[in-house]
């Protein structure tokens, strides 16, 4: 594992990586869980696969950093601070979600840990992230904005704008594809002409690099330095993260569109969990029964999150008035 | 009678005429491998193969134009859009090209073309899911605006919508897809322009397209109970309206309430309540009534969403209140 | 009080503003070096410098969006659209962005921002350059769509605009930018929400608003010789709407006729008639009449697109007919 | 002059392509002087200083090809083959204009011509020339789309939405940017991140190149052969003319965001009809006083249409209700 020679991580970060990553799982599969159960309705699209990404550019990151996402950013919006409680009530609609039951699913916010949504509109974030780039820059100051982006997303004229004014202005967006291949269910090569997304940053001049998604060490090792450089020279960054979702589009996609085998070989051999548990366990970081308890803890974690998200009551249904425009 | 799901007659609809037209073909995201994200284009790129069915990229801009574009020089394209919501990314191709483009050429240049997908709230898709956009759609010249509320229309439409030399956009529900009824085996066209009354009645006309119209059916019974007789009218094409048919039912009943499961201002309903209160003035009896979704975004929880749509409750209330019970 | 041309007191309004709060910039195309396409920009960039005056890209949707998303943290853009024609490109930022940003958040992410520019028809133009949208972007909640029909007003909004704390999407006519009126010297805010009574009548209310209006002041004119004593209403904001002055002008001439410069269909005036007959269904003693423009896109010939747009002709007949004359 | 090596064109192609551009000249100034003395109102975009690219790339191509542009169309629409009469004619609003008076200054048409407009929403006649590529494509033939474009519209998303489905689909669609170095009054340098907007083109692994767009024989050349190739392998091409308009964005524009310098250096030393002309001269084809003679024929022809517009009846205003939708 490459990432193992460039930087010997203190055992702590790791460990909360670790962590991390089994509390993203963990909360997913349990959301995939209340959905089949009706706990909530609409649409539900799971990152299960896709945590080392999420994990490895959090941990690059400062709290007052910005991020915007689509709707496939439960668990970026928790990376980013937001209570898996205040996460799985707004899925269940109610009162104590992070939008109070309004936002759902695809709609996650959180002024207070600067997590800007949760988008349904595919390549409509970029936009949006590339003016809070811009405000970063009106205002002096040295924070980078994450916009985690679809790999269809980059068929999407909204996105091309964006990519090319961050570009021009020297706006601080890290423009994140995570490219797990397909959209929905349409394989990526079958929508556009390129092999790798990284080229769209061609047509910019814009800095850019692929990264293996799946594995947390390589992602914060490649993110950190970009991160840094970004705080000091303030130009967009375009990064192509290889990586792939475990799960449906959404939990009623039956996936007939892939292998059972190409599934099982990233589950297998490439699993974000398993390669940092091995990772942990050849270097005497950790052991394996470590890894399980914390991967235990995780689980009751998210068993409370559930339960919270069941006691909360449901906003007063008066509450729909409120929001529309602001005095 | 064959009894099919919406989902099957607007397929059939689409098969039919790719059958009978080589020129027409289907494009839109996820319409052709994935069968379509709700399965209406199922079985399509099989058996019309990869030439006639097209699997787009997220770019709805782009693919509504390149229909537009084809349109011009003679095939007839079929654009799905995985719903409205997505569709208004493509809306100065519909608004500035499709619709204006036989004008501006002075009479060269027709753009025979479908823009479909459904439209307005499913069920707890939240705010930028859920949006009606037959407001918006509705106040454009050189286009022609259809919805249909029951498989037997919506095949019948659909159809009729396709033969169309002009750019038609075709509004249907998420879900209603579902939806079964009984579709004839025989082939037939419903013309675009020709409403339908749904349910004959005296007292009170309801006018109301599209899946809301179920819910007004459901009142239309309530009311019977009670003695009231309601006419449920289905214009079914929005643009242009079938407006004979809403004034002959107006001067039958002189009560009039519209139900949309849109937002109000400036909406079809508020067109057909001005035309109405224009050309039948003296023949009401109350004034025009709307029942429309309250006017805020829509919630994601459940009940907040319920309240916003118009209920039986409303619609009820709305149609006594015009009786002055 | 200071003579200003349209442009100028527009300019003065963003001029002020940005001097009072360092939070507002200036973004859209061709506003610093150029001056604005048409000049209501003009000096800003020497004023203020680059930091608060951005000439864009050709990317609406890309420089909207920006706008969206620089107004949730902190700043308070002014995003021009050098027409509204262009603006439809960001449709998606303006309806599914800016407009469901603060209801989606559950109330977290406030949206301060304005979108302006020219609507409507100019001269000669054709059909993609002539069309006016205030019957599409007034639909939807979470926005206000404000217009102006002199100096004085459209100061005084767009300052009001600018500092409100929501969405503003405001409309100018390419045709006023040179007309000259009153400006007062010391400062003064027109609030949103608040119509204004042109010239008070006691026989029929006109209601008309942007570029129009002025027409329909001839028309009063021309039917006071006739003895006949117009109320000309402009609602000046048409979203949300006035409805108490409306209502009130109503019940006090008992007749109505709302004129537009925009398609009828679902329109501004669609809505504002249905209100009416609901509101002041008794008080009515002529249906509400419209004057629109004709229902097809801009034609570029001189006489035709004379013939489209509203005339004096066809304002002053329908007033007359209001009074069975 | 390198072009001279590289083909020695019959002289009776130059001698076409030499009194086209002064068709061209000529015609735009005699618009430009129809503007001024209000024959017609509106907006006038001229294309006067960029007829090279429009003649050369004419002479490459055959009547089938489709045709689609901007605004700055004019001379495009006469070189398809629509009669100078005609265009003069739809910019009077006259009832014997190419539209009937319909469409106006920016809005030519000819069914019979393939030329498909004549769009005013920059950037979007990408996305339809893209599907007259796909309609070609789907009857099997091999004609090609010649979509011009204006430097800033490379800034639009549909733009690139439709450079993307062209190369992902295999469409004969010639995208020709004509690089007048500003849209409207601001320097393309100033809206995008790249030098060279051939960059474009490398998002999409889409065949591209620049060309001197004030040169006809450089373009004739350079396009050539890309239109045989595209017509055999059907696929898209990026094309970046680099050339100059002489004349304001339109005819209100006072042009001060330029120097006089910069625009008389193109006048003076690249003038497209200027060079081809001493090629002619030097290489013996033609004298000077036959050029002169070629010129004034334009002139004659450019004045007959104008007078053809002059008497040509406006359209009957009832006419407005005409073309709305077809039966
Ligand atoms: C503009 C727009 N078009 C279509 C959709 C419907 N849609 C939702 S997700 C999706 C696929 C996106 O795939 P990708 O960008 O790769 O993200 P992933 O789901 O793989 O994380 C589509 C087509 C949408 N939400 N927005
Ligand atoms: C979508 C859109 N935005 C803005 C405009 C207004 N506009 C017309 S031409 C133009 C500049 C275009 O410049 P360029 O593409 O370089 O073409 P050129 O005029 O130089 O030929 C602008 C901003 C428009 N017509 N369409
Ligand atoms: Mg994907
Ligand atoms: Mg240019």
């Amino acid at each position: 594992m490459t990432a193992k020679k460039k930087t010997p991580l203190e055992r702590d970060l790791l460990v909360k990586m670790y962590k991390e990553m089994c509390l993203f799982r963990r909360f997913e599969e349990r959301v995939g869980l209340a959905y089949t159960k009706q706990k909530f309705s609409g649409f539900c699209h799971l990152h299960i696969g896709q945590e080392a990404l999420a994990v490895g550019v959090q941990s690059a990151l400062r709290e007052t950093d910005y991020m915007l996402s689509g709707y496939r950013s439960h668990t970026q919006a928790i990376g980013k601070g937001i209570l898996p409680e205040a996460v799985m009530a707004e899925l269940f609609g109610k009162v104590d979600g992070c939008c109070r039951g309004k936002g759902g699913s695809m709609h996650m916010f959180s002024k207070e840990h600067r997590f800007l949504g949760g988008h349904g509109i595919v390549g409509a974030q970029a936009p949006l992230a590339t003016g809070i780039g811009f405000a970063i820059r009106y205002r002096n100051e040295d924070d980078v904005c994450i916009c985690y982006l679809g790999d269809a997303a980059t068929n999407q004229g909204q996105f091309f704008e964006a990519m090319n004014m961050a570009a021009t202005w020297d706006l601080p967006v890290l423009f994140i594809v995570e490219n797990n291949r397909y959209g929905m269910g349409t394989d990526i090569r079958r929508t556009t002409s390129v092999d790798s997304l990284w080229k769209r940053a061609l047509a910019f001049d814009m800095e850019h690099s692929d990264v293996d998604g799946m594995n947390v060490l390589t992602v914060y090792d490649h993110v950190k330095p970009v991160v840094q450089q970004m705080r000091k020279l303030h130009k967009p960054y375009f990064l192509e993260a290889l990586t792939y979702r475990y799960r449906g589009h959404s939990v009623s996609d039956p996936g007939t569109y892939r292998t059972k085998e190409e599934v099982e070989d990233y589950q297998k051999n490439r699993d974000p969990i398993m390669q940092l548990e091995r990772y942990l366990v050849e270097n005497k970081l950790a052991s394996e029964a470590e890894c399980k308890a914390w991967d235990n803890e995780a689980k009751d974690k998210v068993k409370a999150a559930e339960d919270f998200a069941d006691r909360s009551p449901n906003p007063s249904v008066d509450e729909l008035w409120e929001h529309v425009l602001v005095p | 009678m064959a009894i099919l799901t919406f989902r099957e007659a607007l397929g059939q609809a689409m098969a039919e005429e790719m059958e009978r037209d080589p020129n027409v073909f289907l494009m839109g995201e996820e319409v052709g491998l994935y069968n379509g994200a709700y399965k209406v284009s199922k079985g399509l790129l099989d058996r019309f193969g990869p030439k006639r069915v097209w699997d787009s990229p997220i770019s709805e801009a782009g693919f509504a134009g390149l229909g537009v574009g084809a349109a011009m020089v003679g095939t007839r394209p079929i654009i799905e859009f995985m719903t409205w919501n997505f569709g208004i990314q493509a809306l100065d191709q519909i608004v500035n090209h499709a619709a204006k483009m036989l004008y501006m050429s002075g009479g060269q240049f027709n753009v025979p073309i479908v823009f479909r997908g459904p439209n307005g709230a499913a069920h707890m898709l939240g705010a930028q899911h859920s949006q009606a956009y037959e407001p918006m759609i509705t106040n454009i010249p050189g286009l022609k605006v259809v919805t249909c509320s029951t498989p037997y229309d919506g095949k019948g439409l659909l159809k009729a919508a396709i033969r169309d030399n002009n750019p038609v956009l075709f509004l249907e529900s998420e879900m209603m897809y579902g939806l079964k009824g009984e579709v004839p085996e025989e082939e037939y066209i419903i013309p675009l322009g020709v409403g339908d009354i749904k349910r004959e009645g005296k007292d009170v006309t309801i006018i109301a397209w599209n899946k809301v119209i179920h819910k007004v059916l459901e009142a239309a019974d309530a009311l019977a109970k009670e003695g009231i007789s309601v006419e449920v009218l289905d214009p079914r094409t929005l643009q242009p309206l079938d407006e004979d048919l809403i004034f002959a039912s107006v001067r039958k009943t002189h009560r009039v309430i519209i139900v949309e499961e849109a937002w109000s201002f400036g909406s079809v309903g508020a067109q057909i309540a001005d035309r109405i209160q224009k050309e039948c003035f003296d023949e009401l009896d109350a004034p025009v009534a709307r029942v429309c979704n309250e006017f805020v975004p829509m919630p994601y929880n459940e009940a907040q969403e319920e309240r916003v749509l118009p209920s039986l409750d409303r619609i009820v209330a709305a149609a006594k209140a015009a009786l002055y019970l």
